[in-house]
């Protein structure tokens, strides 16, 4: 038989079915032609299933139209457990300086101590400084300048 | 047309809410409290901002939070949906300061008509039909027979200072009345140090009927007819249908003319719903709600009009685009408010739910913001959704109601839907012979 | 009426079915192929009954066995649902011969219809507008010249004895004509081995509008309006709007008035729908289905009639309760047919669904038989859903089903959801500007 | 051989069938066509799993509405993988006699063998007489005189 006369396609699909249906081995004979497809042992079957089982358990609700969220929450499940993460206290636009020109009140590597203020928060027109919630070095800063900040949304890590 | 719209509100209004948008094609934003991250309308809106911790004061009742999730989105409208701040005036004023607009009428109206004094007050001076009484103190009980003669017996006397129902006393003749007056005069200066007293009208079976009106705050308003609202537990709606059963329906459409030439006169803007009891063909102003109404799709069903794309398009500064000779009503429509309780003892049931099927087919909406594996926080209202059913006549519609019912699906939290179930075969139910006390004598009367 | 229905079919129109018997009051029998055991409209019957293995001919369309499950559960009356047996005259004759009521037309009318050349020579002899041509056989190049001058160019020249594209030509003018006979002539002598050749009117650009008619048996008969079903995929309906975008209401209404007075003087029993290609301002029947149609819910949504309750009570020999007056079309509605398929290869794709969340809130039904853990068998059609959406107007019913199917969701397995979200962005279905060849060349132009 | 002579809808129904079924191997030959289709041997995990797994995946519905199926089907899982279960052919009304007064064809005990008469099923007024599928002694009867049947029911066990 020919190379060219194989039909990928066909191989293909038979692999899938056996994924599918969860089978070992199909064989196909027509003709002159036989085509034999097997796949790997149950052990690995069983390791397939779990992440399944464990989808199905809390279906992440594939709503077409989920939210995206503008500020990145990717991190934040890590940093809401870390005690040195200071997270925002209201809704509003963060700033790292009091004023546009002047010096950011904090950059990695400042050590803070308690009530110092590391950031400010503007909402309302208002401006509200945010103070340090413990004393210790600025390990991380999580916000840019003027970024708009949601409750709970982590500023900085002081370690 | 706003080009952002914020949805200060959670659950299936929310949800309601952002559906009229983007049929309207507005971009959402959602506001919400750390405990609906997962709420379905933050998951489908542009937008979302998270705007505090779980309680309601302190995320959803939060006004200087939704005021920089309003700077930070850059939204220029905010819809309050029903409860929370949706009849604050003072959010409606902050708001219009700061050159948002508010989806709802002016603060000098929600002002007006949150005082129950002063909404009575301009009820009257609009020519809206209140329940008659003394203008104030009354001071004799011969002042007294002579009032209750013309409005007629039976009337009930109230200590001015009173609540409670301390110094409230029901008189049926003028004999009852002179002692009716007496021992209410006593209790009234026992409980509140003050022995004045007033007399209304008493009112024995009374029905909960409402009027939905519209306004563009240029002078145009329309009503959309009636609801009727009577089945109620502890003041909590739970039944809701359009139009009313048993009300005539030249009635009907003379109530609705007196209260769309009431908001004509107040120059009215946006949705808003007069609130009345209903009693031996005569209506009695209650209130006027001003905002959108938990029961509105009832006669979003039998009018064809959304009231919340209306809304928005009014408060946008279009003027109304309904005309009272176009709106029809069409058929009947009842809803139910499907709560997370237990259907006997109404002690919420929030978790997760674990299966969910909403009924479907002819006739049938669900306005519902849960979903399966959606767990219902503990920190708000129970109402998780609404069925909201469809019949040419109100006899199809019940029958339609009963089949959504039995097949509406919701495990792992108790809900409302089995006292639905019975409701749907009390004879009383489906002769629509029900008053704002059946429900509470009915669940009384059938304890477990 | 009837006591106990028997529900001839599976998937989303049995429970469409079931829904109606049970607002009706009347008790159901759902009938099953062992795959079918754990289905929707299985699990809401009041009985089941397995009639078979999975296969259809061995279980929906085996006779003997519903006849048998009819026998047992004591059903006075069978609903074939639309498919299967629904337009098989010894069904019905058979039904009929065991006293038990076919909720459809009589078997002559549905052996009349299913004929092709009796079906158009029925709809000729009632009035009904068919494609103009030749009556038999066209002889010289004379004679057809002569006839398509009559019925105006574009003209089709077809072999008696064809089929599949073979003998068929088409001319458009005096000229091509000459040649087209003789061409078509060979082409039929050779593939055939006969020569005779007839011409019918070409339609380049035809839409797809069907009527629904309804009628009692005993000469009453209506029509609820028009459908445009031209978005289809080799010849079957994926889109289906109504009423009819695009032609005019005065021709929509002289078209349904010639249909009524047609099913009229038939005598017609039941629903049916009469179906037309449209080209030109003029109508040019096709052909006749005798049974309920998968597109009924449009007609249903801007009627508010519930057309399988009409057709429960016209088999029971209710006259009908419809007069043509009384009928009047609100607004707009389209459904969109969801399928288990590849929206781009159209692929089946049975399976367990894993997820599904059907959209909700205000103008918006879904017909759906499926539910989260649902195995999807791959014996019979693709079809799991409809979503129906209504609006006001055409353009607020668009925006209405952007929103719907973006929210729907339905996971595991593939569906043509997708398909939906890219036609709403289309510019000629958005303007309604589609004819029954669009959507194929839509999808060959947009093949990834 | 192109793929379009392939039949893939008959070896998913194949693979459908040994899943449902619990089956290992399933061979087909035919003219000069042959097919063999076998299951992976994860039965152990896949046996634990189901139960489980069931639950979740075919969430029991709990549709308040369900249907009552006339005729109980609890025991009908474990007869049904019996090879003894003489399960009906068809749906209809099943007669233990061959008129209301003459004897059982069989009861408990009876001894039967292959293709003897063992019910009759009445459908469309037609008697259709129900042969054993295999010689034995009849162990169980899991149907009344004159009790409508399902098609796939089991009616007898010949052990």
């Amino acid at each position: 038989m020919a190379k060219s006369q194989v039909d990928q396609e066909l191989i293909r699909a038979i692999a899938v079915l056996l994924n599918e249906q969860n089978l070992a081995e199909i064989e196909i004979e027509q003709d002159d032609f036989r085509i034999r497809i097997t796949r790997s042992h149950a052990s690995e079957v069983v390791q397939m299933q779990a992440p399944q089982y464990a989808q199905l358990q809390v279906p992440p609700p594939q709503l077409t139209g989920i939210a995206s969220v503008p500020t990145a929450p990717v991190p934040v499940e890590d940093l809401a457990s870390n005690p040195g993460t200071l997270v925002s206290p209201m809704v509003g636009t963060a700033y790292r300086s009091p004023e546009p020109t002047a010096a950011m009140f904090v950059d990695v590597g400042t050590r803070v101590t308690e009530g110092q203020t590391v950031l400010i928060i503007e909402a309302m027109k208002t401006m509200n400084q945010i103070p340090a919630h413990r004393s210790g070095i600025v390990t991380r800063i999580l916000v840019e300048d003027a970024q708009p900040v949601e409750y709970g949304e982590p500023l900085i890590v002081i370690e | 047309m706003f080009n952002k719209v914020l949805i200060a509100n959670r659950g299936e209004i929310a949800l309601r809410i952002l559906r009229a948008c983007k049929e309207l094609g507005i971009a959402t934003v959602a506001v919400h409290s750390q405990a609906d991250a997962n709420a379905m309308h933050v998951r489908l809106a542009d937008e979302s901002v998270c705007i505090g911790p779980n309680a309601a004061k302190d995320s959803y009742l939060n006004i200087p939070s939704i005021m920089a999730a309003c700077e930070i989105t850059g939204a220029d409208a905010v819809h309050p949906g029903y409860g929370f701040l949706s009849e604050n005036a003072r959010f409606a004023r902050i708001l219009t300061e700061h050159n948002v607009t508010f989806i709802g009428p002016s603060s000098h109206h929600i002002e007006i008509m949150g005082d129950k004094i002063t909404a009575k007050k301009t009820a009257l001076e609009l020519g809206i039909p209140v329940v008659p009484g003394s203008e104030g103190e009354i001071r004799t009980p011969e002042e007294a027979i002579t009032l209750a003669n013309e409005i007629g017996y039976p009337v009930i006397v109230k200590a001015t200072a009173g609540g409670g129902g301390r110094g409230m006393k029901v008189a049926r003749n003028d004999e009852e009345m002179s002692i009716a007056i007496s021992t209410a005069r006593t209790e009234a200066k026992a409980a509140f140090g003050n022995d004045s007293v007033y007399i209304e009208k008493y009112l024995v079976k009374p029905r909960h009927i409402e009027i939905q009106v519209m306004g563009d705050g240029k002078g145009n308003a329309v009503h959309l007819g009636t609801r009727d609202c009577s089945l109620q537990r502890r003041h909590q709606k739970v039944w809701e249908e359009a139009p009313a059963p048993t009300v005539p329906m030249d009635e009907q459409v003379r109530i609705g003319e007196i209260c769309a030439a009431a908001m004509r006169k107040l120059q009215y803007s946006g949705a808003g719903t007069v609130e009345f009891l209903y009693e031996d063909g005569e209506f009695f102003f209650i209130e006027m709600n001003t905002r959108l109404q938990v029961e509105h799709p009832v006669t979003e069903r039998i009018t064809g009009i959304d009231i919340v794309y209306e809304q928005i398009r009014v408060a946008s500064g279009e003027p109304l685009s309904l005309r009272q000779e176009d709106i029809v009503f069409n058929g009947h429509a009842i809803e139910v408010r499907i709560n997370a309780e237990d259907p006997q003892t109404f002690a919420p049931s929030p978790g997760k739910i674990t299966f969910y099927h909403p009924a479907g087919g002819v006739g049938v909406r669900v306005d519902s913001a849960v979903y399966q594996g959606y767990s219902i926080p503990p920190y708000y209202d129970s109402l998780i959704g609404k069925l909201i059913v469809y019949g040419r006549t109100r006899d199809e519609c019940l029958m339609r109601l009963r089949r959504a019912v039995d097949e509406f699906v919701i495990d792992g939290i108790k809900t409302t839907l089995p006292l639905f179930q019975r409701l749907n075969k009390e004879p009383d139910v489906i002769a629509g012979n029900y008053d704002i006390h059946w429900l509470e004598k009915f669940l009384a009367a059938n304890k477990a």
